[in-house]
């Protein structure tokens, strides 16, 4: 039994835009401020200075929570056009809220990477901080023998997987990260990519998404677009 | 029709006239040549008449842009200017944007004759400068006839927060949206060939919560494109239910917003 | 736990005490010379030194306020202070409670707005604990406060109450709770205590602080107890401010 | 060498222009024909690493390892962990053992590659630092996060892309006693020192672990059941190296787009310190022995494509030809 | 880093004007809480509060630790509240304000020195193992109140937790995982709940859950605890504007109501999450039982 990934956004009025994600047990809340005043040893002349701060639901901040920062920073830097507002600081918070395990290991926290991920590049368009393009990540497990690949797999079907993947993609099917580990050919490599990349994208408005849904459910670039699709129509209701 | 970022354009109608300028709005990035690039979620809007290109949406922080009206609080008087901070519409905002306010920026002032601000006043003021480098300037006279025209400081009274795309509305850009809303529709339904029967209450201009409490309440209000909304009136009952009624018209049509303000004045 | 026998039968605490009488208070002021005022408290055995250096410019500009002075307090335990030799770090959250408490209180009786963008400097050093310690650095603050000339609007006055149990043996009539006035470290340790400051010594209190468990209806017994304890400091603080003031001008005089 | 390619309008040194305009000064170079990295080597080739093992004396294993101008060293220092933990009055064996469905023994046995028990009693502990004056943005003080996440980069490299080394091999057992109970183990401090650093750190520590680790020997440690403690036997020919699994090495990327009129982005192999600063997007790439890939990292730009990760991967496994035969020829 | 903006004058004269004619910003009246919402999450010990728009959430978790050498038979219990940049941007993190040490002390007062959990239940095997119990504090948001909202997050958090059975076998001790044994709740003695008051105009007003620009502008404030059975837990009132000790006494009186209601609230939200999911659980086992 799968439960079904959701997300929502904007509903921390105090924060310039807000967003949770959760997938399987996963689930987290990210808040985004700025652009706004910024440290003066961080401040950059001809850019926007972008923090990402990652909280544990437990415990204090330690090495894992300092390497999710470093990984989702440079998944958000490429994508947010920071030139726009030199000088400031965008600041991106992360907060667990539940992880797939209780177990501090590898898989768990590869686990946290996608929703993590999401949920920060939802808050980010729910701030309207300028961005080049939009981003949704997802994790693949490459199973060991009948080499299945199972897309936003459990945390029990990681632990059996080859190999496990957290890939993340443009609106447009670019691959903008990666984070692959296990042992793997290229050739299963690339077919893990293509499974990422169909839950990924998401089709142009208007388009006709009819097809997409025969295809069993919603991919993680469709329910994206969803919930900001809603907070747009609700921001307009007033024309009606 | 919604656009995310990094989304391709579709086709831009030609201008109007020849030699007519593309002008692109909020949300949107022109690279030179001739490429322009959708960098924020929102609905894109075409005005085919002015030729120009925009994103409507929602936000709650405030970036400063030449010749808005904005309400902001002072923070401190240097020898020469007073320092504002301009809140945005997270309440209560920490400070965020510092802006310069000269105190010579005020209409027929002089070293002597100039208005005296303390820290913490509330003033109604123009943006004269804003430039993603340098921190705003502020003026508090029309730039076309050098007069008041209701800038300055704003006394008494009480300052209540609304998310950006409300203090726009509040300030009539709503009404432009509709017209353009309604030419479009007129334009569709001649294509279909049907006769389309403009009922004009049909879509709203976002402000009628304004326009019925003004038919029947005394008070004053400013509205800041910063998301800020200053209400004074003679009784704080009446600034409140103002106020309050103004921040629950965010997400209501026309018509609720009517059916809003005529519970709340029952209640007064 | 044993429970100590902390009300004899004949109706004695444990030092000898009647339930509303305070402990032996003693205080001296001007104790050093290096400081704008000081003063010594020993109540009970509980040993207080105070500090205050002030008005004077602040050393950090977020000090600086244009309302007026801006008190800061630093309290420090003497490691022998109390039964087991225990540090406690700068950053200890208990002390830094006790220090914003203090500091929000003389806040309050101060006269800050004569002294604008300027700093009071309260310092206490506790040399033996022996319960009512908030207490007594409230009083011994006003008085250090008082040798420094720094203007207040009245004597800051606080005092302990606790609640006592009665058990009523044979006769149930005879149960019930007792207020007690001024807690030792004994009585602290195993009754219910408050610790009321006022201004004045008058009904309004200023610092209230309670941190066991006890009836709601017990509070108000506890809370005159230590409003009446209140006023009784006031006057012996008064005195010894008059006296200390009159032993100044009759050495000036000489 | 840079000045040909600098336009001549230019009054000023090259190494002014590199600093005025970081990203044109490495545009430019790359624009020349054949394409040039201002260090004089080609986007694809690695700079030669050197390797010298057991250089410390106190450690119980060490190397040096050196590319280009990055070097680091690291040692290797195992110690015993008692399981009967507490002396005297304290003392007592209580151990805390999680039930699972499938495995009584608490741990789930080998599936993670040994990973939870490694994980449970930090049997592994690793750490690098940067050294004084290392590189020109050394900051005295507490780690940078800069050295913080690259410490946890080469830890989850050690303990869950490779399972390097299995727990078995630090356990040190009872052997006389009927069943085989795991009386303590040995933990492994890893310490990596950074002494000069221009770019690509990763590389040069990983290859620096393993071929310190390779270089590890360790006294026989047993259970004395009379003494009721673990001793080591102090005879040096009774030292036994680490049992390790298979070889992995990693090889690093940068990548930087914008590159010919179309755009076309080149992906430096090995990056120096400059390129780091100027190219946002990188990739990482661990190949195992037998060229499987064991772990892929990418991020902070979208111009390399499948294409170009497919190309990261035939470079890493070059790569990793020249780093195995290094260390094999180090350790003989 | 950003501070947090002062009202403005008119502002400040404005919301105490209004106070004077009974009037608050939010039209609530002086002694009313704002909307108080509470969800848990799917793991036990997870509690999301919302109080008006603070927001925070308490996380309990459990694990086998060493109980300290000088209480032998308890277990250990902590609290942390961070303030983080989520809540305002004006919290920095790493750093400790004074309004987090206070917070901090509060929370430890009103809940763990007032003994609402029995640690020594929490004791395994004396003087080796027993039971850690942490309850991690995260707020998402700051509109005032933060004292209130995160003891009722903690407190329902804590009812809401299952830690997982043990049993002891000589010198072995055996977690059993959640579907082996049905996992134990703490044992709860008493639920405390902190109201706060802020006073106005020399103390003639004083507000039950003051908003973040109400609490801006208090001149003083008294955070009273309390149990639904009467009990004073813990009162600080530290320092600020001298009140009558009778409107004091009052407060205290008033604060018990609203404790007594609060406490129901919680309870009746408990009650809630629990049939549901004791429904859930008969729903998986008969569709468990089905394919066999």
């Amino acid at each position: 039994m799968t439960i079904p990934s959701t997300a929502s956004l904007g509903f921390l009025p105090r924060s310039d835009g807000s967003a949770s994600f959760s997938q399987g047990r996963t689930s987290v809340i990210a808040s985004v401020n700025g652009p706004m005043e910024v440290r003066i040893r961080d401040e950059l002349p001809q850019e926007a200075y972008i923090e990402v701060i990652v909280r544990p639901a437990i415990g204090v901040t330690g090495t894992r929570e300092k390497y999710l920062e470093s990984r989702l920073l440079s998944a958000l830097k490429p994508i947010i056009l920071r030139s726009n507002h030199p000088r400031t600081l965008i600041q991106i918070v992360v907060q667990v809220v539940q992880s797939a395990g209780s177990e501090d290991n590898a898989i768990t926290t590869l686990l946290l990477l996608a929703p993590s991920l999401n949920a920060a590049v939802l808050a980010l368009l729910d701030a309207g901080v300028p961005l080049k393009s939009v981003l949704s990540a997802t994790t693949v497990a490459f199973l060991k023998g009948s080499g299945k690949l199972i897309v936003e797999p459990e945390l029990e079907d990681l632990k059996k997987a080859a190999s496990k993947h957290v890939l993340a993609f443009t609106s447009a099917g670019l691959l903008g990260f990666v984070e692959s580990e296990g042992e793997f050919e290229y050739e299963d490599f690339e077919r893990v990519v293509e499974a990422g990349r169909n839950v990924c994208s998401a089709g142009r408005e208007g388009d006709d998404n009819d097809t997409k849904m025969d295809t069993g459910g919603q991919g993680v670039g469709e329910l994206m677009r969803k919930v900001v699709r809603e907070k747009v129509e609700k921001d307009l209701r007033w024309r009606a | 029709m919604l656009v995310f970022p990094g989304d391709p354009l579709p086709s831009i109608p030609p201008p109007p006239k020849a030699n007519t300028t593309l002008k692109v709005g909020p949300g949107l990035t022109h690279t030179p040549p001739d490429n322009i690039v959708v960098h924020k979620a929102g609905e894109l809007n075409i005005d085919e008449r002015r030729h120009a290109l925009w994103i409507e949406g929602n936000g709650k922080r405030y970036i400063p842009s030449l010749n808005d009206v904005v309400i902001v609080t002072v923070l401190r008087s240097t020898s020469d200017a007073y320092i504002c901070t301009i809140p945005s519409s997270i309440s209560p905002a920490p400070s965020s944007t510092q802006a310069m306010l000269p105190h010579l920026a005020f209409p027929g002032a002089t070293k002597k004759t100039r208005p005296q601000l303390y820290p913490g006043c509330t003033v109604y003021a123009r943006i004269s400068l804003a430039n993603k480098h340098m921190d705003p300037e502020l003026e508090c006279y029309d730039a076309e006839s050098q007069k008041a025209e209701g800038f300055g400081e704003l006394k008494g009274g009480m300052v209540f927060n609304v998310s950006l795309g409300m203090a726009r509305r509040l300030l009539g850009d709503g009404k432009k949206i509709r017209q353009l809303r309604l030419k479009q529709r007129k334009v569709e339904a001649e294509k279909g060939g049907e006769d389309l029967a403009t009922d004009d209450e049909e879509i709203s201009n976002g402000m009628e919560v304004l326009e019925e409490l003004g038919r029947v309440l005394p008070f004053e209000v400013a509205v800041g494109r910063n998301g800020r909304v200053w209400v004074d009136s003679e009784e704080p009952k009446v600034t409140l239910c103002v106020g309050r009624c103004i921040q629950q018209s965010e997400f209501l049509t026309g018509k609720e917003q009517r059916a809003l303000v005529r519970e709340a004045l029952k209640k007064l | 736990m044993s429970r100590h026998e902390l009300l004899s039968p004949e109706g004695l605490r444990i030092d000898g005490r009647r339930w509303n009488e305070l402990r032996l208070f003693e205080a001296r002021l001007s104790t050093t010379t290096a400081a704008d005022g000081s003063s010594y408290v020993e109540w009970g055995n509980t040993k207080i030194i105070c500090t205050v250096a002030g008005p004077v410019e602040p050393k950090m500009g977020s000090n600086r306020s244009q309302d007026g002075a801006t008190v800061v307090v630093e309290v420090c335990f003497a490691a022998f202070s109390g039964n087991d030799r225990k540090k406690r770090a700068r950053g200890d959250k208990r002390v830094q409670e006790m220090q914003t408490a203090l500091q929000r209180t003389f806040s309050e009786a101060i006269l800050t707005q004569l002294h604008p963008r300027s700093e009071i400097l309260i310092t206490l050093h506790i040399l033996s604990q022996d319960g009512s310690v908030l207490a007594a650095c409230v009083n011994a603050c006003t008085l250090a406060l008082v040798d420094a000339g720094v203007p207040m609007s009245d004597y800051v006055v606080a005092c302990t109450a606790g609640s006592y149990f009665v058990r009523g043996g044979n006769n149930p009539e005879d149960e019930g709770e007792d207020p007690l006035l001024d807690m030792n470290n004994l009585e602290e340790a195993d009754l219910p205590s408050v610790t009321v400051g006022t201004i004045g010594g008058g009904e309004k209190i200023t610092l209230l602080q309670l941190e066991t468990k006890v009836r709601l209806e017990k509070l108000e017994g506890m809370m005159a107890v230590a409003l009446d304890g209140c006023g009784k400091l006031r006057e012996l603080m008064d005195e010894i401010v008059r006296a200390h003031g009159n032993e100044v001008v009759r050495r000036i005089a000489l | 060498m840079a000045s040909s390619t600098t336009p001549p309008v230019l009054s000023f040194p090259p190494q002014t222009f590199q600093k005025l305009s970081p990203s044109s000064y490495l545009l430019r170079h790359l624009q020349s024909t054949p394409p040039i990295r201002p260090s004089g080597r080609s986007p694809n080739v690695f700079r030669e690493p050197t390797i010298h093992t057991n250089s410390l004396s106190h450690a119980h294993g060490s190397a040096v390892v050196r590319t280009g101008d990055t070097a680091v060293v690291c040692g290797v220092r195992g110690e015993i962990l008692s399981l009967t933990n507490g002396e005297g009055k304290a003392k007592g064996g209580v151990v805390v053992l999680r039930s699972s469905e499938d495995n009584d023994e608490g741990f789930v046995g080998e599936e993670d590659g040994g990973e939870g028990e490694l994980r449970a009693r930090s049997l592994i502990v690793t750490n690098l630092e940067l050294g004084t004056g290392c590189s020109r943005d050394y900051h005295p003080g507490p780690p940078s996060d800069f050295a913080q996440t690259t410490t946890s980069r080469l830890h989850r490299l050690l303990l869950s892309t490779t399972s390097l080394i299995s727990p078995e091999s630090l356990r040190i057992s009872d052997t006389h006693a009927t069943e085989i109970e795991t009386k303590a183990y040995w933990v492994l401090y890893i310490d990596i020192l950074c002494i000069s650093l221009d770019g690509n750190i990763l590389d040069t520590a990983w290859a620096s672990v393993i071929a310190a680790l390779r270089s590890t020997r360790l006294p026989r440690a047993y259970w004395d059941a009379d003494l009721e403690a673990v001793v080591c036997d102090p005879d040096l020919a009774k030292y036994t190296g680490l049992q390790l699994g298979q070889l992995a090495f990693t090889a690093s990327f940068a990548v930087i787009s914008g590159v010919g009129d179309d755009g076309k982005s080149v992906i430096l192999s090995d990056p120096d310190e400059f390129e780091e600063s100027v190219c946002e997007e990188s990739v990482m790439v661990c190949i195992k022995e037998g060229g499987k890939i064991a772990r892929i990292e990418k991020g902070g730009g979208l111009a390399c494509g499948m294409e170009g990760l497919g190309e990261c991967v035939h470079r890493a496994r070059n790569r990793f030809d020249v780093w195995e035969r290094l260390v094999k020829s180090a350790l003989v | 880093m950003p501070r947090e903006l002062e009202p403005s004058t008119s502002e400040k004269t404005f919301v105490l004007e209004a106070l004077k004619q009974k009037l608050r910003i939010d039209g609530r009246d002086f002694e009313s809480f704002r909307g108080l919402e509470l969800s848990f999450g799917e793991d036990y010990g997870l509690a999301d509060v919302q109080l008006g728009k603070t927001r925070v959430l308490a996380r309990v978790s459990a694990e086998v630790a060493k109980p300290f050498s000088d209480r032998p038979f308890d277990g250990i219990f902590q609290i942390t509240t961070e303030l983080g940049p989520m809540a305002s941007p004006a919290f920095e993190t790493g750093r400790q304000t004074e309004q987090e040490v206070l917070l901090a002390r509060l929370i430890e007062k009103a809940i763990r020195r007032s003994g609402a959990i029995d640690t020594e239940s929490l004791c395994i095997v004396a003087g080796q193992k027993c039971w850690q119990v942490r309850v991690d504090v995260h707020f998402l948001h700051h509109d005032g109140g933060l004292v209130d909202a995160s003891c009722i997050a903690v407190v329902a958090a804590l009812q809401h937790f299952r830690r997982p059975d043990v049993s002891v076998e000589g010198e072995k001790i055996i977690i059993h995982t959640l579907t082996e044994r049905v996992p134990v709740p703490l044992s709860i003695l008493h639920v405390p709940i902190c109201v706060t008051y802020s006073f106005y105009h020399g103390g003639e007003i004083s507000l039950v859950d003051a908003t973040l620009q109400e609490e801006q502008l208090r001149d003083g404030d008294m955070t009273i605890t309390l149990n639904k059975f009467g009990e004073v837990c813990q009162i600080a009132k530290a320092g600020g504007l001298p009140i009558g000790a009778l409107a004091l006494l009052q407060c205290a009186r008033v604060a018990l109501v609203k404790v007594q209601e609060i406490t129901a609230f919680i309870q009746k939200r408990l009650e809630e999450d629990q049939t549901l999911r004791t429904r859930r659980d008969n729903l998986l086992e008969s569709t468990a039982e089905n394919p066999r």
